[in-house]
């Protein structure tokens, strides 16, 4: 074979990195192929979209808290198609919830999951130089602004943005006639399906990373949480995503050329939708917190300086949640005239969940017996999620139940339900990983004092807002009601609705403590360590600081052993990085001069 | 202070009174479950917190106390899923619909809920039906079946009272039975949203005792027979 | 990097040794693997779909042969078959390093897939023509060698989910096509050798996939 | 090493499967206008689609030739096909 080589050029997979030419301001900041860089992108722009879906939740818990009333100081600013003098026209809710829900999932939690620590955290914490496919990678990032600017454009076009709720049950989103939105809808269907590709491209950068890119020495059974779960949850993504992707086509086609795939005038099935949306949806949801719940255990193992209890068992937690993730989406479907035998099958399926997810609290909370607990910000956080994902589980657990899913299914009881594992685990899983990891992606630290403020306050406030909301819905509080008051049996709930609104508008205050601790520290913050934290992974002891192009500037690294060895007897400290050979540990774990570390050969 | 209850309100149907034994079931193991992990969390918290020269144990795990771990909660579990089948097996099993039930059609459409009676001679689908709007009105004594479509989008007919929720797909008939336990008037809402009226969307259901029932279809008939004139008094009848 | 020296002798469609074993193959085929299965997932939806709409609503679904042009489609399911066959040559020729044969294999591939979605525009203008038609107010197919003006055949359901599911496939050899271009300009270029034909596999995966698609396709969509 | 090795001495039989595939073709079309019941008529169609798509993935995509951990890999996503189309099948 070799006789018929020909021309060089040399491209080593991915590892030759050596050319140190100076990159344009372009390629070093906006079309990057540096997997650092894309991270901080995504980051950004998913906040921003974190705070438009936190303004509109504001909006609509003005319109739930005093309904009708103007809406005070920017109320003016709204056109007269949607608050006509401040006033939330029904339509405009219905948009509201809708768009709320869509940016917060598919733009804000999703990416600040998967596309900010899947890109930051994978190729760091294996002791790769970069992502397997770096251009995809950004293209990854690029494809998701205009998917994000066309959902935007949707609150300007004739009719306003979708308001058939993030789930378009069709044929309230098939048809224009039905809901007076059309162009919205549109707007709605192609964004997703754009950002769908953004999605996939990142699973294939990510599974190909994992799979083919570790570092020597870094066996599936040493590699840390977040990067395990955001492997099982790139799987999710790639076989998930495709699935919407396919109903989301369909149903533009009934939306525009009237096709009628879902429209009962032409024999088309509105069940259908539901099937393809939710056989999505519940991994989806499952995509939403698989990461946080990596990101967590890594924050509560380094905090409590101690091993992270059976890490075997949640990894296979991790892996048999992602399965059985696939089986269960008929839940949200019970009360839908879904054959009721099939619905036997999802409720069992269901309720088993609770066990893999048992698994992973006790084992948080094993962590954390015999412990030696940092309450730093990261780790209050991190706590934070451990509790709060308990109330959330445990609430699905009425919901799986068929029977008693009836009288509770669509009402504020799902509600709670939703904002308990998407904020109280998803959200504060993110806050957690953004605390822990910004000395790494920026430098400097973030301050303990205004995060602990904004701890405080957000805990306080969010419990204050979506704790009550169960109590709603088993007052049959019915969700998606533009106004609760015309029906007679919900006005004595209006006094808990503007309590839950005013602690709704502390709750949004409360995070621009966040926005501007963030900013603030990024430029102004105490100049971090290069281990802040005393960690045991790559990224931390191996990486540069803050990490530069190629990631390892001493050659890829090796690795000897697990990524939890806190309070190892082995060591004099009370870490034991993974890098570290084992013979010179007695010396003291901390790697003093940068080319200490082993290279790879 | 009321309305932060965990307590449902009392139900008026014959399947309330399970379906809210299996909530508080529910209710009483996620309760123990939830102050029992809280209360191991935050005493942890405290009992381990970060004391000077004071290090972590160096603990990987403990298999025995890891099976134990999955094992309760999975027959825990298990138990709930097994009440819950049973029940809702009961409960939407087509053999179950009684056979002497009166039947009901119910005609969902944007944004108002309509019923169609069978009219004297008791039989759904013949000349004589009455249609009343956004109103329910059934005999204490007999189970009722409703026969649900709708003509435009999902709408969902919700009793809470009743504990009884469906959605109605277009292009599907649907069927619902109940029997109702006491007399009273109890608010119908719409439950799934179906466009800028939802929350209009409103209705009330009257449990009448057999005789007022009777009375009640009677005044419902003549009002069929004279629908030509203009001024049909509330509710709304209209005829066929 | 002066060890390159030797690296052009450097067998690239073995995967990178320095890292931990993973899949045993390159990192550009493993992701388009895994890009597939993806497009499995997607082609799923469309004609699970199909098939379920299908069973709930037979009588939407005429026989085959009824509106559709089986001969014609089969021909082109020919064609189709040939250039995967012609991929494989191409591939095969790099892999013994014969430019010559390789590009013409590939110029082969791109014509005859080319041809695929030419002749599949043709079978949608007669289609169109005969009233068979994607959306529902539009859909009046009276059969084929019908009398025109005669009673309707299957139902809307039908056009919805034949246009959508050979269209997507449609797009899919389109996009397959516009690539091999890309190769087959790279392969001018010099740009594979016997060592280094990475790309050429990648592509060939995908395009076989497409085949494996349509494999399917023709067999539920025109013959059930 | 081993698609090496191969390539060097014998192809896979490329040529072979092709004219299986064609008389495969040309088969289910004719088995497609017998007068059989409408079931086998749809079951050996499925068949004999399902085994030209092996072929297929098989030699073309020569997944004969890969490590069976790639095997592994690809057959992953097809439990999820047969689970949902079955059970929106039991609705219908
Ligand atoms: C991050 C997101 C997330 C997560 C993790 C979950 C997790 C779970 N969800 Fe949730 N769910 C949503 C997001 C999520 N959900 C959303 C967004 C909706 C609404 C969609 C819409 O309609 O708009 C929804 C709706 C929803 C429904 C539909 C309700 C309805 O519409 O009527 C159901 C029903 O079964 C359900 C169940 C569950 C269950 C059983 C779990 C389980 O995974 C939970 C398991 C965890 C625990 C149980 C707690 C920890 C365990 C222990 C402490 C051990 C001991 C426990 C026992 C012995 C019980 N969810
Ligand atoms: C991740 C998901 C997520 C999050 C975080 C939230 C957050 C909030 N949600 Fe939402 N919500 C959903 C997902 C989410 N929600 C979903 C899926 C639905 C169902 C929709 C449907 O029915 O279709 C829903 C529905 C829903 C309803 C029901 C509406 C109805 O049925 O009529 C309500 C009502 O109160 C509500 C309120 C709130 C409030 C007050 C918040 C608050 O927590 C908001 C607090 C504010 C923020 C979190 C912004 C913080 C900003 C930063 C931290 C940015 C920092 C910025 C920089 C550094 C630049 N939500
Ligand atoms: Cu009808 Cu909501
Ligand atoms: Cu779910």
């Amino acid at each position: 074979m070799a006789t018929h080589a020909a021309t060089a050029e040399g491209h080593a997979t991915g590892a030759g990195h050596d050319e140190h030419h100076k990159l344009s301001f372009i390629r070093t900041y906006i079309f990057s192929t540096d997997h650092k860089m894309i991270a901080k992108q995504f980051l950004l722009a998913s906040l921003l979209f974190l705070l438009i879906g936190g303004i509109l939740a504001g909006l609509v818990r003005w319109q739930l808290g005093f309904p009708g009333q103007p809406i005070p100081f920017i109320g003016s600013m709204f056109s007269d198609t949607t608050a006509p003098g401040g006033i939330i026209l029904p339509e405009f809710y219905n948009s509201l919830v809708t768009m709320h829900a869509t940016f917060m999932i598919f733009f804000a939690i999703m990416p600040l999951l998967v596309g900010v620590w899947g890109n930051f955290l994978i190729p760091l914490q294996i002791g790769a130089p970069d992502m397997a496919f770096p251009r995809l990678n950004t293209a990854s990032f690029w494809i998701s602004v205009p998917a994000g600017i066309l959902m935007l454009a949707s609150f300007f076009v004739e009719g306003g943005a979708a308001g058939a709720g993030w789930t378009s049950y069709a044929p309230l989103s098939a048809n224009p006639e039905y809901s007076g939105v059309h162009m919205g809808q549109v707007l709605w269907l192609v964004s997703l399906i754009i950002l769908g590709f953004s999605s996939l491209t990142g699973a294939v950068n990510y599974i190909t990373t994992i799979i083919n890119m570790r570092a020597p020495g870094m066996t599936w059974f040493r590699m840390p949480l977040p990067t395990w779960s955001l492997f099982v949850t790139s799987w999710l993504l790639l076989l998930a995503i495709p699935i919407l992707t396919g109903g989301l086509i369909m149903l533009l086609f009934d939306q525009t050329i009237g096709t009628g795939f879902f429209n009962p005038a032409t024999d088309g099935e509105p069940l259908l939708w539901q099937h393809i949306f939710w056989y999505f949806g519940h991994p989806e949801v499952y995509i939403l917190i698989l990461p946080a719940m990596g990101l967590v255990s890594e924050v509560i193992s380094n905090r409590a300086r101690k091993p992270i209890f059976g890490y075997h068992a949640m990894v296979l937690a991790i892996i048999s949640i992602a399965f059985l993730g696939w089986v269960v989406w008929g839940h949200h479907m019970f009360q839908s005239g879904m054959n009721p035998l099939l619905g036997t099958s999802f409720m069992i399926s269901t309720i088993i969940i609770a066990v893999p997810s048992a698994i992973k609290v006790f084992n948080w909370l094993g962590t954390l017996w015999k412990g030696d607990i940092h309450f730093d910000v990261p780790m209050l956080h991190a706590l934070a999620f451990v509790a709060m994902f308990i109330i959330g589980g445990l609430s699905g657990i009425f919901m799986a139940s068929a029977p008693v899913d009836i009288p509770i299914h669509d009402t504020y009881f799902i509600v709670a339900h939703i904002h308990y594992v998407l904020f109280g685990g998803s959200l504060f899983g993110i806050f957690a990983g953004i605390t822990f990891w910004f000395p790494k992606m920026f430098g400097r630290m973030m301050s303990p004092k205004l995060g602990k403020i904004h701890f405080w306050v957000t805990i306080f406030a969010y419990n204050a807002v979506f704790f009550p909301m169960h109590n709603l819905g088993l007052r049959n509080h019915m969700r998606r009601i533009y106004d609760p008051n015309s029906y007679e049996y919900l006005q004595p709930l209006q006094g808990l609705n503007t309590f839950i609104s005013i602690a709704a508008f502390i709750l949004i205050a409360g995070q621009m403590i966040f926005a501007f601790s963030f900013f603030y520290s990024m430029f102004f913050g105490e100049k971090a360590e290069q281990n802040p934290w005393k960690s045991n992974t790559l990224e931390w002891t191996a990486a540069g600081h803050p990490p530069g192009h190629g990631n390892f500037p001493g050659g890829t690294p090796h690795v000897y052993r697990g990524p939890y060895e806190y309070s190892s007897p082995e060591s004099n400290e009370d870490f034991l990085p993974q890098g570290v050979p084992p013979e010179p540990v007695r010396r003291g774990a901390v790697p003093r001069e940068p080319g200490f570390l082993p290279t790879g050969d | 202070m009321e309305n932060w209850s965990w307590m449902l309100d009392e139900s008026a149907s014959s399947v309330g009174p399970q379906i809210d034994r299996l909530y508080y079931i529910i209710l009483v193991i996620t309760g123990i479950v939830f102050v029992a992990t809280e209360v191991t969390l935050l005493y942890f918290l405290f009992k381990y917190r970060h004391r000077e020269g004071h290090k972590a144990e160096y603990i990987h795990g403990n298999t025995k106390a890891e099976i134990i771990w999955t094992a309760i909660p999975a027959l825990i579990v298990l138990a709930i899923a097994l009440m819950s089948r049973g029940l809702w097996a009961e409960i939407k099993d087509p053999a179950n619909v009684p056979a002497d039930a009166m039947r009901v059609m119910l005609e969902a459409k944007q944004f108002e809920w309509n019923l169609t009676y069978p009219g004297p001679d008791g039989e759904l689908r013949t000349g004589d039906d009455f249609t009343v709007r956004n109103r329910l009105d059934i005999p204490l004594d007999r189970p009722t079946v409703l026969e649900m479509t709708s003509v435009d989008v999902i709408h969902s007919f919700f009793v809470p009272d009743f504990r009884l929720k469906q959605d109605i797909v277009p292009g599907m008939a649907m069927q619902m039975w109940f029997q109702p336990t006491r007399a009273g008037v109890f608010p119908i809402g719409c439950a799934e949203l179906c466009g800028i009226g939802h929350t209009r969307m409103r209705g009330t259901l009257t449990v009448h005792s057999p005789a007022d029932y009777q009375a009640w279809v009677n005044e419902q008939v003549q009002g069929a027979a004279s629908a030509a004139e203009p001024a049909a008094p509330a509710p709304a009848t209209q005829a066929q | 990097m002066t060890s390159h020296a030797t690296s052009a002798e450097q067998n690239m469609m073995v995967p990178d040794l320095t890292f931990e074993p993973g899949m045993k193959v390159f990192n550009m085929k493993l992701g388009m693997w895994v890009f597939l299965l993806s497009e499995v997932m997607f082609f799923t939806s469309l004609i699970g779909s199909y098939v379920i709409l299908r069973f709930a609503h037979p009588d939407h679904f005429p026989e085959p042969g009824v509106v559709l042009n089986v001969p014609l489609t089969a021909f082109n399911t020919f064609f189709l078959i040939c250039s995967s066959v012609t991929m494989v040559k191409a591939f095969a020729a790099i892999q013994k390093g014969d430019q010559q044969k390789f590009k013409l294999w590939l110029l082969g591939t791109i014509l005859i897939g080319a041809a695929f979605v030419g002749i599949q525009a043709y079978e949608y203008s007669l289609l169109v023509a005969e009233h068979f038609g994607p959306s529902a107010a539009g859909y009046a197919p009276v059969g084929r060698g019908m009398e025109e003006g005669g009673p309707i055949v299957g139902g809307p359901l039908y056009g919805a989910t034949f246009y959508t599911m050979t269209g997507f496939h449609g797009a899919h050899v389109s996009i397959g096509v516009l690539c091999l271009i890309f190769v087959l300009i790279q392969a001018m270029r010099g740009k594979y050798t016997a060592a280094d034909h990475r790309g050429v596999e990648v592509i060939g995966l995908y395009w076989h996939f497409v085949d494996l698609v349509w494999i399917v396709l023709f067999t539920i969509v025109y013959l059930i | 090493m081993t698609t090496e090795a191969q390539g060097e001495h014998h192809d896979p039989p490329y040529m072979m499967i092709f004219a299986v595939l064609l008389i495969m073709t040309m088969g289910e079309v004719g088995f497609a206008f017998l007068s059989l019941p409408k079931f086998w008529l749809a079951l050996g169609l499925c068949v004999m689609a399902v085994w030209k798509a092996l072929l297929v993935a098989l030699y073309y995509m020569h997944l004969r030739w890969e490590p069976r951990r790639l095997w592994i890999l690809v057959a992953a996503p097809l439990p999820l096909v047969v689970i949902l189309i079955t059970a929106v099948l039991t609705e219908f």
